[in-house]
């Protein structure tokens, strides 16, 4: 219970304070919302010429509908819903990996440490589109939402890695650390107890980035007709849309529609990231408790 | 004509985050003044409110720091200049440096990471007079250094490759370049060793006494003014609660803060037991009212809970600020 | 193994050699060189490690505490060696019986955590109690010890907590497990000075009534003169001069000794004359650590040939040990102890 | 000297390698872990194309094509071939343009996209930087503050999606820029001023939009840099001593906090080079971008092996000479 509504407490705080995080807010609930409404979809965003095609945005089809016969406005809601799938699955993928990384290369220090992180700065430094382009030209097909998600995890966790361990580095030096270790503690109950609260922001602020990258990086592999074209996302609106050279024909809302949808999303996410990163951040809390 | 007189300062650090406003009373009516050729002692232990003092003084108030009330006058030539309220070009123009220049507390990283400490020098006398012959200024700069007692390559040296006592009498030289009549030293040799602080102090002081200027010199070790100033201002929970020569404030201090802490400093030769004082100095967002050491204070009277002291003269210039003692108003 | 033979920390040799630069082409520091010295278990008592930064006394203090292994030489502590101590319960039980104290008070505790939780950890971990209910008496007897109490602190997080009340709640930490030795490194140097002498005061009153012996580092002479039996004074590694204080402070032999003694300002104006003598100051200490011969000869106002050549021997000389050649058999003329101040 | 060398070069170099070593390594291992073999995907698909092949011919195809894509004998005979045709610069031939090889293909990519990479990353660099130490030493100045909620506003939008908002915005709604092309199909590729006069023009769009997104995130990235260093003691000594607003910006805080910054540029390089060939793409610039739009429709499965293995290598390369600048920069890595 204590969690709660401690969250409770953050969100009337920010809300009251912190405009960014009002924005965030209703930009996130919207997408929260179309999310949900896709359970009570009247149309099945795998089936074409449903409605008429091409009529511009109306009160029966508020983001009009496109060449293939498809309402856009539904066909967006299972979209924003597959993004943000692909989004939450890569960034866990990714956190798993990246907190491992950190944590041991910071916490064991020494040989460990220098070579964990000379193959994470290679992995930081090395282009990763094109690598993504060659393995899933490979996997053309068969491309699945958990694949993709676990692909780019596999490629997401080096820079937040680096992150993780800067912050555990630090932490390792502080004094605190040793009291608590001549207090007979055991060096789990260290982590957990002791550093935790130190490590939270960072975890929590490099998620909602790789969320941020994941999500982008699928709209460029789709759009090159990468990944499984078929299922609605951000990236396969948009290639459906060049796809029938949307543009040149004149039906903008075909292509408006993903813009606008992304724009919400990732602004949602950022400025989400960005008040909270700040409100969370310990010297913040000390600030506030009077320190 | 004092050099610099301080009357009724206030200054507050207002902070405000999430709804949650917070007021810290730093310094809050603190007088004094500084006389030519000498050196002025301001000791006080951690939050007392010196280091906000020397922000005030030396001119560099950024927020959350507000000047609330209070003057700083300074004599300069024959009419005296309130320093608060002149306007930021002009004091930076006449004033800082030529008049007024300023060692800083002993973090040693004040010279810039990035630039041979030559150029520093360059950057600071540029600024104040227009440098025609470079290499005349060069060798006016190895010469001022030399007379210092530092060895001339240390000019084309960075900071990084300068030792801690290195860099603190770099900074000193840097101060005196254009031989201020005020010199103010914030904890000048905090981070230095015995041996070390003693050089820079004994550099400090024949400064002072061959250009016969004055330095305000900050520092929270008392046996350091001991050796060093002319006159000592002891200051607590942002008020100077005693003022008086050296030798008064270490063989007949009025004050019972004073007092307690002259009795309880260590000395190599005296093994008697020495009392700690009891409780904390006081959490300035909130001060207990009347005189902020009555609740650490074994004389404390009511009338100390509740009227601030007023600050009395006695005599031989030695100003206390405590209900115990009784004598002419200040 | 010679358990019982009486010595509570007994230090033999001890040297370490740092490599600092990359992996190939760095330098050697060679930071604690050769140092001995032990502590009895019968007579407890309070040691200082005195010396400028640099000098290798916290180098030292990480050895005992074996967060450090030595280069060569060995640290026994109660017979037994440090470094062999490595399975869980054997370190916990060294951990009971060597305990830390920190220099910076508002690190020594976590500024997200009260204050009392690691009281609890301490007293729970080390057995003192079964569970955190039972604890409290033990925590709040503790924190009498050192002039607070649990009611005081309880609730408190460390910014609501003066340097001093947290320095010795730091100590009653390192009291809960009955340890035999507290390792207090610079305990006093960031509290304020009118809170400085009850935290010292407390270390006295666990010599003499809690029978807990105190290896005290610091570089302020005069609270060392105050509460310590014994003292070593160390420059670039070396011990340069050890024995009970009064001897070594009241009537130092070696130069550096008198040096330091004479560069710590009086708190008494009409002292001034020896402080105020022009002393003249090296220009980059670095150069001193790759001297060969006496780390001082550099500085030193007696210094011989000799001692640019090779390191001093330790020699006894009027009750303590010093490593100087003006005291050795053969020097030039053997001053008792020069009462007239360094020329 | 030698220290610095030993000290700083050695392990920059090391790390220039590793990069190189296991960027290559992972372009290897990655075919052999998918599914469908690269050769049978080639073969059905001419198959598809419904001409008819006998199968000895398909069989005499296959070795052909296994030996090409260095696919003959066991996992580490291929991998030590691969770094052996690699070492040689052969990445085999293109397959939807036979036979020209990978690398000529590639070769006269390359400098159009470094050509606008370069370009582009040094002005959003530059400007990022120094609007971003205006932002955070003159904060309420009003110029400065819109410039700081764009760049908040486009810092999360993706490359991709931000290109388009740009194209349609100039190429369709306010018709100031020709939508594609760095020239115009058909004119010669000839060093005269004129034509270098048609390309400024082209790649206006493709270079105007990398600047603006880049210069985002170095914006909000120097201002918080220069925040905390105007706190710093050297900064708080040179306001004291009266220094000039201008000499603090520029030779104290600005300075100082360029240092990270290129480290910062060194780590991004990366994901910057990606932004680039996405722009590429979306705006039909004849770069490497277009080139790995090229391999991927026509199903050129060496070509965009070339690419990833080019482009690592590429990138790994400006970051060793980033590092190997810097420290003209920083004098403390300079006299250790």
């Amino acid at each position: 219970m204590g969690t709660t509504t401690a969250m409770l407490r953050i969100v009337r705080d920010l809300l009251k304070h912190d405009t960014r995080f009002r924005i965030a807010f209703v930009f996130l609930l919207a997408v929260l919302l179309l999310t949900a409404l896709t359970v009570v979809s009247p149309y099945d965003p795998s089936r074409t010429f449903k409605v008429p095609a091409d009529m511009p945005p109306s009160l029966q089809h508020p983001f009009g509908t496109n060449s293939r016969g498809q309402d856009m406005f539904w066909w967006m809601a299972f979209a924003l819903r597959n993004s943000l799938l692909l989004g939450l699955l890569t960034a866990a993928v990714s956190r798993v990996i990246a907190i491992l990384v950190g944590l041991t290369a910071g916490y064991r220090g020494g040989f460990i440490d220098r070579a964990l992180m000379s193959v994470n700065d290679s992995f930081v430094v090395m282009p990763v589109l094109p690598v993504l382009i060659l393995l899933s030209f490979l996997l053309r097909g068969q491309m699945t939402i958990p694949l993709l998600a676990l692909i780019l995890g596999l490629f997401g966790w080096p820079w937040d890695a680096r992150l993780i361990r800067a912050q555990v580095l630090s932490l390792k030096e502080r004094s605190f650390t040793r009291t608590a270790v001549y207090s007979g503690n055991a060096s789990l109950h260290i982590s957990l107890n002791e550093h935790l609260p130190f490590v939270l922001p960072v975890v929590f602020a490099t998620t909602i980035a790789n969320m941020l990258w994941s999500i982008g990086m699928e709209v460029t592999l789709s759009v090159l007709g990468l990944s499984n074209v078929s299922l609605p996302t951000i990236g396969t609106a948009i290639f459906w849309a060049n796809q029938h050279q949307a543009l040149v024909a004149g039906i903008w809302w075909w292509l408006a529609a993903p813009i606008v949808c992304a724009i919400v999303l990732f602004l949602g996410l950022y400025l989400l990231f960005s008040s909270v990163n700040e409100y969370i951040d310990p010297r913040t809390r000390l600030r506030l408790m009077g320190g | 004509m004092a050099l610099l007189s301080v009357e009724n300062l206030r200054a507050y650090y207002r902070t405000e985050i999430y709804g949650i406003s917070r007021t810290v009373r730093a310094v809050d009516g603190v007088s004094f003044e500084l006389a030519s050729n000498e050196i002025y002692g301001v000791a006080g232990e951690s939050s007392c409110g010196k280091t906000t003092l020397i922000k005030v003084i030396s001119g560099t108030i950024k927020p959350p720091l507000k000047v609330e009330a209070g003057q700083v006058r300074y004599q300069f030539g024959l009419y005296d200049v309130d320093m608060l309220h002149i306007e930021q070009d002009e004091l930076r123009r006449n004033v800082r440096w030529k008049e007024i220049s300023y060692v800083m507390q002993g973090s040693m990283s004040v010279l810039n990471p990035v630039r041979r400490v030559v150029t520093t020098f360059e950057d600071i006398v540029d600024t104040h007079q227009i440098i025609s012959d470079r290499k005349m200024f060069l060798e006016q700069m190895r010469e001022h250094v030399n007379k210092l007692g530092l060895p001339p390559e240390v000019l084309n040296l960075y900071p990084h490759q300068l030792s801690g006592g290195m860099r603190q009498r770099v900074a000193i030289a840097l101060a005196t370049v254009f031989h201020p009549r005020l010199i103010i030293a914030d904890e000048p040799t905090t981070a230095l060793d015995v041996v070390v602080q003693r050089g820079v102090l004994q550099m400090l002081k024949g400064i002072q006494a061959e250009s016969g200027n004055t330095v305000l010199l900050v520092t929270h070790d008392l046996a350091v003014h001991a050796n060093v100033a002319d006159r000592v201002a002891i200051m607590y929970a942002g008020r100077i609660v005693e003022e008086a020569s050296t030798e008064i404030i270490f063989n007949a201090p009025s004050h019972p803060y004073t007092q307690h802490l002259i009795r309880s400093l260590p000395m190599i030769g005296d093994r008697s037991s020495k009392a700690g004082l009891g409780g904390a100095p006081p959490n300035l967002a909130n001060p207990p009212n009347g005189c902020r050491f009555h609740p650490r204070c074994p004389h404390a009277m009511d009338v100390c809970r509740t009227e601030v002291p007023e600050m009395i003269m006695l005599e031989g210039g030695h100003r206390v600020a405590c209900h115990l003692i009784k004598g002419a108003a200040r | 193994m010679s358990a019982n033979s009486g010595k509570l920390l007994d230090v033999q040799h001890a040297t370490v050699v740092f490599h600092i630069g990359s992996l190939i082409g760095g330098t050697r520091l060679v930071a604690v060189n050769d140092v001995s010295f032990s502590l009895e278990s019968a007579r407890p008592e309070i040691y200082t490690l005195a010396g400028e930064s640099g000098s290798g006394k916290t180098t030292l203090s990480s050895l005992i505490l074996h967060d450090l292994n030595p280069t060569e030489g060995k640290i026994l502590f109660e017979g037994r060696d440090v470094t062999q101590i490595r399975k869980r319960n054997e370190v916990m039980d060294f951990m009971k019986k060597v305990q830390p104290v920190f220099q910076n008070p508002f690190e020594t505790f976590n500024p997200l955590r009260r204050v009392e939780e690691y009281l609890y950890d301490t007293a729970v971990n080390f057995g003192m109690a079964a569970n955190r209910q039972d604890a409290a008496p033990v925590v709040d007897e503790t924190l009498r010890q050192v002039g607070l109490s649990l009611e005081e602190v309880s609730k408190r997080y460390p910014h609501e907590l003066s340097g001093g009340q947290i320095q010795r709640v730091s100590v009653a930490r390192a009291l809960i497990p009955h340890p035999r030795l507290i390792l207090a490194d610079e305990p006093v140097s960031m509290v304020d000075a009118s809170l400085r002498m009850e935290i010292v005061n407390v270390f006295r009153k666990l010599r003499d009534e809690q029978k807990v012996s105190v290896l005290y580092i610091t570089h302020d002479l005069a609270t060392a003169y105050y509460i310590s039996d014994r003292i070593s004074i160390m420059l670039r590694g070396f011990i340069v001069e050890s024995g009970p204080v009064e001897d070594v402070l009241d009537r130092p032999l070696h130069p550096y000794t008198r040096l330091l003694k004479e560069s710590v300002p009086e708190p008494a104006p009409q002292e001034r004359g020896l402080w105020a003598k022009h002393i003249e100051l090296g220009t980059t200490e670095v150069k001193e650590y790759g001297r060969v011969g006496c780390k001082f000869a550099g500085r030193c106002p007696q210094v011989m040939d000799i001692c640019r050549k090779a390191d001093p021997p330790d020699v006894e000389a009027d009750g303590r040990t010093v490593k100087c050649y003006l005291y050795t058999e053969g020097a030039r003329q053997r001053p008792e102890a020069p009462a007239e101040p360094l020329d | 000297m030698r220290k610095f060398v030993l000290g700083y070069l050695l392990p920059r170099i090391a790390q220039w390698a590793m990069v190189i070593f296991i960027g290559v390594t992972v372009t290897f291992i990655i075919p052999r872990l998918s599914p469908n073999d690269p050769v049978e995907r080639q073969i059905s698909q001419m198959m598809g194309t419904g001409a008819r092949i006998d199968p000895e011919a398909v069989e005499h195809m296959r070795v052909a094509l296994t030996e090409m894509y260095g696919l003959k004998g066991s996992g580490w005979q291929q991998y030590v071939a691969f770094w052996g045709r690699l070492l040689r610069g052969d990445l085999g031939p293109s397959l939807s343009t036979f036979p020209t090889p990978v690398t000529s293909l590639i070769a006269n990519a390359m400098p159009w996209t470094l050509g606008l990479l370069l370009t582009s990353v040094l002005i959003s660099w530059v400007l990022g930087n120094v609007l971003g130490a205006f932002a955070s030493y003159y904060p309420n100045s009003r110029f400065i503050g819109v410039i700081d909620v764009l760049s908040q506003a486009v810092r999360p939008i993706p490359y991709y999606v931000m290109a388009l908002v740009m194209l349609i915005m100039f190429a369709y709604v306010i018709k100031v820029f020709p939508f594609s092309g760095a020239y115009p199909p058909g004119t010669r590729v000839q060093l005269t001023p004129q034509f270098m006069l048609t390309v400024i023009k082209h790649s206006a769009l493709p270079a105007l939009s990398l600047v603006t997104l880049g210069m985002g995130g170095w914006f909000l990235g120097m201002k918080s840099l220069c925040s905390n260093i105007i706190s710093e003691d050297y900064v708080v000594y040179a306001e004291t001593a009266g220094l000039r607003e201008n000499k603090i910006l520029f030779n104290y805080v600005m300075r100082n906090a360029l240092l990270p910054q290129i480290t910062g540029l060194g780590l991004q390089l990366g994901s910057i080079f990606s932004g680039a060939l996405i722009m590429e793409v979306v705006f039909g610039y004849p770069g490497m971008g277009m080139l790995t739009l090229q391999a991927v429709l026509g199903n050129d499965y060496s070509l965009i092996m070339g690419i990833a293995i080019f482009s690592i290598v590429g990138v790994a390369t400006s970051v060793l000479i980033l590092d190997l600048i810097y420290p003209l920069f920083d004098p403390r890595v300079r006299h250790q």
